[in-house]
């Protein structure tokens, strides 16, 4: 498999949001601004009325002004976390498991690695820049990350890449997330401004927005692959 | 909970009903829920690591005389949770691998990620007493396979036009729903059709919740 | 010296279901029987009433004392008796005094020749001191006392702007100024300069103006002001202020302290204050509309009955269904023809009754209308959705503050949807927060 | 104007192409058009009745139908056009809470929806009226790709390509062509290829409504005229597509550069159609004219990626849908640069 190939794979065709269903960006989470929408959520009564509009307890306000997180930042640990944990995955599975015949403890193993990394990002993270790091919302390793970062590990130790090659494919499926998840971000700041079907609103949205991407996604598939890379 | 594990998921939990929530850590799995028999299967694993992680968590927290949230950290409880529920899908790995390789085949890489799924739920102290532990992971549990198993029925009679379950005697595990099988609907077969049958899905258990919600107060 | 600026962005053409002034001559309105002269016809605080039932008042006769700085003389604009001091509600909603003068007595001043007062020799407070006496507010709308605007430290006005473009479509009272009153309206930006001493002094007519500006340039040539005269588009709301000041200077709108448009109607108050030493007591106002049969440029007693204006213009009452007082993009619909015509009324325009009933509000189409037509550079539908949504704060944010409810995105809108009126009250209850949403005029 | 008479007028539009596809198809393609109508605005009803009252006076709907329609192929079995504008009114639109909130095209995922569900129905095609011979049923674009996958010798330009494979064109086309290229340039010593009438007048098989480029152009000159839709995104969409596969177009097929005959291309599958009443539609297209420029540009590449790479039909419809998710992108991005120069503009 050429190097273009697992990018173009890790990062269109096999995306690991769309394709994968590994984690869900935006989903109530960063990359959008929580507005009174997403506490409307809980009361299917919106007033439609322009002149009785609901103001937020400032509580809210606050906590939508610090849950402004650019999706770039959680694009960029993504993309790390993947990178590395693809990397050390490929080494453990190598050197420890491999040759000691232990393969039945990959996913343990994996679990550990993938989730000690995630924390020593964290860690780190909150050295260089605390500013972003601090924010609860952001924390690395959160269930998605971990979701994303480990179905890779696993699907790479499987697909038994070379260390680069793990590296890369991890690199493009951070790119695909870092991707899916500033288009749902921006598709979710429209929606939160829209009058949408209250029990639909958040969640449920968000799912059948991502829904509707894979299908738009579709269009890069394998034949597509081949034909475009010779592959 | 503003730490790691399942501190992020908190804040979407206090707006979506918590079914919900169960649907969207466990996201991954839907990519399996293709067939009936593979969300059957995937189902058994999450009931059974998940009883099993509640139950060996709820002891350790007896053994170590500190019942409740308060003296475990968060990270370390995290930690515990991750090593108990992996090991035990590892376990589960093994098990399925013996008695149903194909099934095994078929979860693939889903299997294992079942572990990191019960982190959605699993750090939340449990209950000290096992017995209640175990009921709680398996009231948990049983909507998450509730969930797993309508969307996997209605994208495979939809999708696919057969319902596969398991082979017993002359029942060959296939029943064929003849109007759909020679042109079904493939799409909801994609991985897109999981995600707006979850969304669908989601709304509906949001709504009927809301509904109770409202007739109760 | 003339050239043509174009807005930096935005604006409508002018609706043109409604007829113009049929010429642009200034007609004198009648005087009215019984003059009803409000205590609060400028931004501020509302004058003080200096007469009492029974008074018998004299033409000009200062009749309400300023409060404060913050405030405006206000003075008979007919001579007569005062039947009556009551409490009325302006169109704007606000409540104030009001002296009823019943017309009687003779004109002192109106139809006698004036002796030209020197005023050359004068410093800035004496002028200043001049036009406050005499009650002078912007007449482009605004009403803001004069005195206050052009209370400047000397040298800190890069630009003077002699703004005399109609601020609205189909209202030509400016045009009609401009025409009649050029060498006072020059003598008047004289004045503006002895006061403020700008970098640079400009006289912005409209394209509907534009066969004066030879004329302007002699004027202005004859009277030996360092002027000189441009031509701005006759689209809306090309007459605002900030968005003179901006196609003038080239750059987006904004509010900018170092220059200073004023409207000349204004300057022509100011002439004649300052000058003739006569205080405001009319204005030239445009009554026009479908229904009125004889659109004209009225120069109207202070007081008048606005009804009776209308009356004068031929307005079909059968026909009409909603009168606003001012002009038909942002004029305030009123409810009753008894209000008086004030220091602010630019015109009066009455509406037949298709034209009156609202439109059916569909949905956003998202087709980008709004914004494209936003002369402030806003995004009219995301900031509605965002009202809508309660969310006032963050439409502050995203600029907000910057509407001046000029009402293209909603004259654009091809899903009718009320944007301008939204906005501006999303507007007021976020500057009532205090979260950046004030309005900047 | 309003945005009812807005999208009437954009259903109007539609109709010099839809009359062609009936005259072409006949029966079958009149009743998949209704099919498509009948099922878009009954599902309409369905969802807005209880909540907004009566919406298919906002002739949305009814466009929606439409334009499924003409994107289908004329055999396809009814219930295809009925389950994809179904599921374009149901789930892309109504989902989101109807007209304006949708941020796909109802439209065009009901199509890609259907070519994702049924391949094999989606090229269910018909020989048009007056060519019978045997092969006509097949459109010249899928005709082009079974021949260049075909090894051997290859012609340069696709209608020499097809000639080659022995396309059977209709006798008009004969005659026209022949008739052409001894009278008018047979003095300049040019020739045009046989087919180019067919392929111009749009008397090949195909879908419904996009056989006939012209008169779909005719009928998107009168939405620009009337400001329905403006110029900017349709015209830099072809623009693009067209220099790509002039330049590129040969490369993947051993034709070498330039070898992409972008007219063909242009005139054959649902590109133009798309480009002029899916692309632009307002509501899932950006909302300032850079905006719109800039998604042109990108469709032009994502389309023409598609369409010579690609194995979703021509890739207009595809590649409208991946616009679709980049255009709130592109909205957020230059809202964020307006405002960054508004608070330069301030300080």
């Amino acid at each position: 498999m050429s190097w273009a190939a697992i990018v173009f794979t890790f990062a269109l065709v096999d995306n690991v949001v769309l394709s994968r269903l590994l984690g869900l960006p935006a989903a109530g989470q960063p990359g959008a601004r929580p507005t009174p929408a997403d506490h409307a959520a809980d009361d299917p009564s919106i007033p439609d009325s322009l002149t009785s509009a609901r103001s937020l307890p400032p509580g809210g306000r606050e906590g939508a002004r610090a849950a402004a997180v650019p999706a770039w930042w959680l694009g960029a640990s993504m993309t790390v976390l993947m990178s590395i944990s693809a990397v050390g995955a490929w080494l453990v599975n190598a050197w420890v498991l491999a040759p000691l015949g232990f393969t039945i403890l990959r996913t343990p193993v994996m679990v550990f690695l993938v989730a000690g990394l995630a924390l020593a990002l964290q860690a780190l993270a909150r050295r260089v820049v605390p500013s972003m790091a601090n924010r609860p919302e952001v924390s690395v390793p959160r269930l998605g990350v971990n979701c994303v970062a480990l179905g890779l590990v696993l699907v790479t130790t499987r697909a038994e890449y070379g260390p680069l090659q793990s590296l890369l494919a991890g690199a493009a499926a951070g790119a695909g997330y870092y991707l899916v998840s500033a288009m749902m971000g921006a598709i979710r700041e429209r929606l939160d401004i829209e009058q949408v079907p209250p029990a639909l609103r958040g969640l449920p949205l968000q799912l059948i927005t991502a829904g509707l991407m894979a299908y738009a996604f579709m269009a890069f598939d394998r034949a597509f692959l081949a034909r475009l890379l010779g592959a | 909970m503003t730490d790691a594990g399942s501190g992020p998921i908190r804040p979407a939990a206090m707006r979506e009903a918590p079914a919900v929530l169960l649907l969207l850590g466990f996201l991954p799995s839907v990519v399996v829920a293709v067939r009936v028999v593979d969300a059957l299967w995937m189902a058994a694993g999450v009931l059974l690591v998940s009883i099993g992680s509640a139950v060996a968590r709820s002891l350790l927290d007896w053994s170590s005389g500190s019942p409740g949230a308060s003296t475990v950290g968060q990270t370390a409880r995290w930690l515990r949770a991750l090593v108990v529920s992996s090991l035990l899908t590892a376990a589960f790995e093994a098990a399925l691998l013996a008695v149903a390789p194909a099934a095994s085949a078929a979860l693939g890489i889903y299997a294992p990620l079942v572990a990191v799924n019960l982190l959605a739920v699993g750090t939340d102290a449990a209950s000290p007493r096992p017995l209640r532990a175990a009921l709680g992971a398996l009231h948990k549990g049983a909507w998450y396979a509730a969930g797993l198993v309508v969307v996997a029925f209605a994208r495979e009679v939809l999708g696919a036009g057969t319902i596969t379950l398991f082979p017993a005697g002359g029942f060959g595990g296939t029943i064929v729903v003849s109007a759909l099988l020679d042109q079904p609907v493939r799409a909801l077969g994609l991985a897109g059709g999981g995600l707006l049958c979850m969304g669908y899905l989601a709304a509906a258990v949001r709504a009927v919740s809301a509904r109770k919600t409202g007739r109760s107060t | 010296m003339t050239d043509t600026t174009k807005l930096p962005k935005g604006g409508v053409n002018p609706p043109t279901e409604l007829p113009g002034p049929r010429d642009h001559a200034i007609v004198n309105a009648a005087l009215p029987n019984r003059a009803i002269i409000p205590m609060l016809q400028h931004v501020g605080r509302p004058a003080i009433c200096t007469v009492k039932r029974g008074d018998t008042v004299s033409e000009g006769m200062l009749i309400g004392r300023a409060d404060g700085p913050q405030s405006a003389n206000v003075h008979a604009s007919v001579p007569g008796v005062v039947a009556a001091i009551t409490e009325i509600m302006l169109a704007s909603g606000e409540r104030c005094e009001a002296v009823h003068i019943d017309l009687g007595g003779s004109f002192q001043t109106s139809g006698k020749p004036r002796t030209a007062r020197p005023w050359k020799s004068l410093g800035a407070p004496e002028l200043l001191e001049r036009i406050r006496a005499a009650g002078v507010v912007g007449l482009g709308g605004g009403a803001f006392p004069t005195h206050l605007k052009l209370a400047r430290t000397p040298g800190t006005c890069t630009l003077l702007a002699a703004n005399g473009l109609d601020c609205e479509p189909s209202l030509g009272a400016d045009d009609a100024l401009l025409r009649e009153k050029a060498p006072e309206i020059v003598e008047g930006i004289h004045i503006c300069q002895a006061l403020l001493s700008p970098g640079r002094t400009v006289l912005a007519v409209s394209e509907c103006s534009a066969d004066l500006v030879p004329e302007l340039e002699r004027v202005i040539r004859d009277a030996g002001v360092p002027a000189q005269v441009v031509v701005l588009p006759a689209r809306y709301p090309q007459g605002h202020e900030q968005l003179v000041v901006a196609a003038l200077e080239g750059r987006p709108p904004r509010r900018d302290p170092s220059s200073v448009a004023v409207n000349v109607a204004t300057l022509h108050a100011m002439f004649e204050a300052v000058v003739l030493g006569r205080p405001l007591i009319d204005r030239v106002l445009t009554v026009t509309g479908t229904t009125v049969a004889r659109p004209h440029n009225l120069k109207a007693r202070l007081g008048t009955r606005v009804g009776d204006l209308l009356e004068e213009c031929g307005m079909d009452p059968a026909r009409t269904a909603k009168v606003v007082l001012g002009g038909p993009m942002r004029g305030v619909t009123v409810d009753s023809l008894d209000l008086p015509v004030t220091k602010a009324t630019l015109g009066i325009v009455a509406f037949s009754r298709d034209e009156a009933k609202a439109p059916r509000e569909t949905a956003c189409i998202r087709c980008g209308s709004c914004i494209e037509v936003c002369p402030w550079d806003l995004n009219p539908t995301r900031l509605y959705k965002l009202i809508r949504m309660g969310d006032d704060s963050q439409a502050a944010v995203e600029g907000l503050g910057r509407c001046t409810e000029c009402g293209c995105c909603s004259y654009a809108c091809p899903s009718r949807i009320p944007l301008s009126a939204v906005l501006g009250d999303g507007r007021r209850r976020a500057s009532a927060l205090g979260n950046g949403g004030g309005r900047n005029v | 104007m309003s945005s009812a008479r807005m999208a009437w007028l954009a259903s109007l539009g539609l109709l010099p192409a839809a009359a062609w596809g009936l005259l072409l198809f006949g029966p079958p393609a009149a009743a998949v058009l209704v099919v498509s109508i009948a099922a878009a605005a009954a599902c309409e009803l369905a969802v807005t009745l209880p909540r907004h009252g009566y919406t298919l006076s906002d002739g949305s709907a009814f466009f929606t139908g439409a334009l499924v329609a003409l994107m289908m192929p004329p055999a396809v079995p009814l219930y295809v056009p009925a389950v994809a504008s179904a599921f374009g009114i149901l789930v892309v639109k109504q989902t989101f809470g109807g007209l304006g909130r949708n941020w796909m095209n109802p439209a065009m995922g009901g199509v890609v929806f259907s070519f994702l569900s049924w391949p094999g129905l989606m090229s269910r095609w018909a020989a048009p009226l007056g060519s019978a011979a045997a092969g006509a049923e097949v459109p010249p674009l899928e005709a082009l790709r079974a021949a260049l996958a075909a090894s051997g010798p290859r012609d340069v330009t696709p209608l020499g390509v097809l000639g080659r494979a022995g396309y059977p064109f209709s006798p008009m086309d004969a005659s026209a062509v022949g008739w052409v290229n001894s009278h008018v340039l047979a003095p300049l010593g040019a020739a045009l290829p046989q087919g180019s009438f067919d392929i111009l007048v749009g008397h090949v098989a195909g879908s419904i409504g996009a056989t006939c480029v012209p008169l779909v152009v005719a009928g998107a000159a009168l939405l620009l005229a009337r400001g329905v839709i403006r110029w900017h995104l349709p015209v830099f969409y072809l623009g693009t597509f067209a220099l790509l596969s002039l330049v590129f177009g040969g490369l993947g097929t051993g034709q070498g550069w330039f070898a992409g005959g972008p007219g063909f291309h242009l005139l054959s599958g649902n590109l133009v159609l798309a480009a002029f009443f899916a692309a632009p539609d307002p509501v899932t297209s950006p909302l300032t004219d850079t905006g719109r420029l800039a998604l042109g540009i990108i469709l032009g590449v994502l389309t023409f990626l598609l369409r010579f790479f690609g194995s979703l039909a021509d890739g207009a419809a595809a590649a409208i849908l991946l616009g679709n998710c980049i255009s709130p992108l592109l909205d957020r991005w230059l809202e964020r640069r307006k405002s960054r120069v508004m608070e330069r503009e301030a300080a």
